[in-house]
């Protein structure tokens, strides 16, 4: 098995414990942070098939790493978002957390 | 002298990861805050052996922006950690 | 076993045991400290990978300002009622069975790569020249798809004016509610005199050495962003309230001069964002140095949060 | 020439290599919070200062042997201030045994 085998089953990985966090925990901030863990091995994975495009002199194929560039910032732009939603939410209702009774996961989705 | 030198950054990326398990048994706030203090150096040294042994002088440029960045968010978490105030409550 | 898969091992390892403890740890704020050390490493991996271009950006968004972000709303979350509802068994073994499954559907395209890899690198190499960049991503994000990096400003403007319309009505236009040191720290007050310059030296090295090798906009907008932050949080300045003038100039002023500079493609190439033979590298510079100021400013802004309070007279 | 270059940079590069694993011992081994960060930072800054030494004689240009340098004195300047600020929020929340 070669490096960037290794890397890309890590990236797999990272998506598993990811989605794992993002299902099990009931806080809306941790939820946040579960989903950019799930997000960055997402990246990896496009990591991966960069790296394995390799040609031309080059390490990696630039345009799939030119895409996770963009996808970092833009993650980050959604996580600004999402936790702003969150804090208003706070404000709104003085609750940490999302019951399964009530019909606030749409905070999520960003 | 290339091998001599990854060796080295394995060497101190174990002694990284050594570290950090030792800063996770501990259950306090502030000794976490060192975890972070503990990849501002030691990931800039493994960052630099990385540079010098594959010839790759940019990486220089990652291990810059990490050690910038660790001492951004520890600044962030001893804010967080001694009691912040928000800006807003003095109102 | 040669030393490189030894600190590739070494590094994976690591990498998965701290995110999962991101993920796993009791309190919010180890969590925040976790994904802080999480993205710090990654930033490794992807020198690993051959993309300095991305680590950088990794190292300077996910560890540094997602990290700022996500304790902003730590240190507010103390103050509301945590529920304790903590998933019972049976679901959190269903999740656990779920996740596996994703992990191993993501696995077997891994170990089972196509026969003939798709790479666009030789065509991007062909291309390269008549721009006179000399780094490929750069190339990829300025030349070849710069729509898709202009509608990105556009996202970040976008996701910035989502968050300030999250403001209470009668906060509007107002400063934002970033968390500063109660007290003010001599300590702090020196590393925020310190740094800020070396950073913003740095800031600017980034976005000018991009046109030739890793770095750009991004990377260098991403570290004014946080050395202004770190001025603000240290007390030295206070945040400048989202109804100003001049900060909403610098937001669009990247934007707006690739955008001007796209529809002069029209008139003077022959399509929307291209350039005229021969200006390429000078009209990416001016571009690039215009979108540092911008992405830097909204990165800052982002970070801050929505408004709080009143704008003061 | 370049033997006696080789010998100063795996001298300094396993010296500083082992401060690290100084460093992450006092880590495992000190009593208590503010001990521990001293361990940390003051052993782990002087072993990356021995890396960076170890390093300049390897360097192909002098642009990148200034780089290098650049990088050790920010690292160390940055992490005593940083060291000092966590001091601080030890002491203000008191350490744990």
């Amino acid at each position: 098995m070669n490096a960037t085998t290794l890397f890309g089953l890590c990236g797999a990985a990272l998506v598993g414990i990811g989605l794992y966090g993002l299902i099990t925990n009931p806080e809306p901030l941790r939820k946040i942070l579960a989903f950019n863990l799930l997000g960055s091995g997402v990246f990896l994975l496009f990591g991966v098939i960069a790296r394995r495009g390799a040609a031309a002199g080059l390490g990696g194929d630039p345009v799939p790493q030119a895409m996770v560039i963009t996808a970092i910032v833009v993650a980050f732009a959604a996580t600004a978002m999402a936790i702003a939603l969150v804090q208003r939410l706070w404000d709104e209702t003085d609750r940490a957390s999302i019951g399964s009774d009530s019909s606030e996961t749409a905070e999520e989705k960003s | 002298m290339p091998s001599l030198l990854l060796g080295a950054s394995v060497f101190v990326l174990l002694t990284v990861a050594l570290g950090l398990f030792a800063i996770l048994r501990r259950s306090a706030d502030v000794d976490r805050l060192m975890a972070v203090q503990l990849l501002g150096t030691g990931g800039v040294a493994i960052l630099l052996l990385l540079a010098v042994a594959t010839e790759t002088p940019p990486v220089m440029d990652v291990a810059v922006m990490l050690a910038l960045f660790a001492a951004f968010a520890a600044v962030a978490f001893v804010r967080d950690a001694s009691g912040a105030s928000s800006e807003a409550r003095g109102e | 076993m040669s030393i490189a898969s030894v600190f590739d091992i070494a590094l994976v390892a690591l990498i998965l045991t701290i995110g999962a403890s991101a993920i796993l740890v009791r309190t919010a704020f180890a969590a925040v400290v976790m994904f802080v050390v999480y993205g710090l490493l990654l930033s490794m991996a992807w020198v690993r990978l051959h993309a300095v271009d991305v680590a950088l950006t990794e190292a300077a968004i996910g560890g540094g300002m997602t990290g700022l972000l996500l304790l902003g709303a730590v240190a507010r979350s103390r103050s509301v009622n945590v529920d304790s509802v903590r998933v019972g068994y049976p679901l959190r073994l269903a999740a656990g069975a779920l996740c596996a499954l994703v992990v191993a559907g993501l696995a077997i395209p891994i170990l089972h790569p196509p026969e003939a890899i798709p790479t666009l690198a030789p065509t991007v190499m062909e291309n390269l020249p008549p721009s006179g960049l000399g780094n490929p991503v750069a190339g990829v994000l300025f030349v070849f798809r710069a729509l898709d990096t202009l509608l990105e400003k556009v996202v970040l403007l976008l996701a910035l004016l989502g968050v300030w319309s999250l403001a209470p009505d009668h906060a509007w236009g107002g400063t934002p509610g970033l968390q500063v040191y109660a007290r003010p720290d001599p300590t702090l007050i020196f590393l925020a005199q310190l740094l800020p310059p070396v950073g913003i030296v740095f800031g600017i090295y980034m976005c000018w050495v991009g046109a030739k090798g890793p770095g750009g906009a991004f990377q260098g907008g991403t570290v004014l962003a946080a050395m202004w932050l770190l001025v603000i949080v240290a007390g030295l300045q206070r945040a400048p309230a989202i109804g100003r003038l001049w900060l909403r100039g610098l937001l669009v002023t990247g934007p707006v001069l690739f955008l001007v500079i796209g529809l002069a493609g029209w008139v003077f190439a022959d399509a929307f964002l291209a350039y005229p033979a021969g200006y390429a590298k000078p009209l990416i510079v001016a571009v690039e140095a215009a979108l540092t100021l911008s992405i830097a400013v909204a990165l800052g802004m982002l970070a801050a949060g929505p408004p709080v309070r009143a704008q003061q007279q | 020439m370049s033997l006696v270059m080789d010998i100063l940079t795996i001298c300094a590069v396993s010296a500083g290599a082992l401060f690290f694993l100084a460093g992450t011992v006092g880590l495992l081994r000190f009593p208590d919070t503010l001990t521990r960060l001293h361990a940390l930072t003051k052993v782990d800054n002087l072993g990356l200062g021995l890396i960076v030494l170890g390093l300049l004689p390897q360097t192909s240009s002098l642009l990148f042997a200034v780089k290098l340098v650049i990088v050790w004195l920010l690292v160390q300047l940055s992490g005593a201030v940083v060291t000092q600020l966590i001091a601080g929020a030890v002491r203000h929340h008191g350490a744990d045994g």
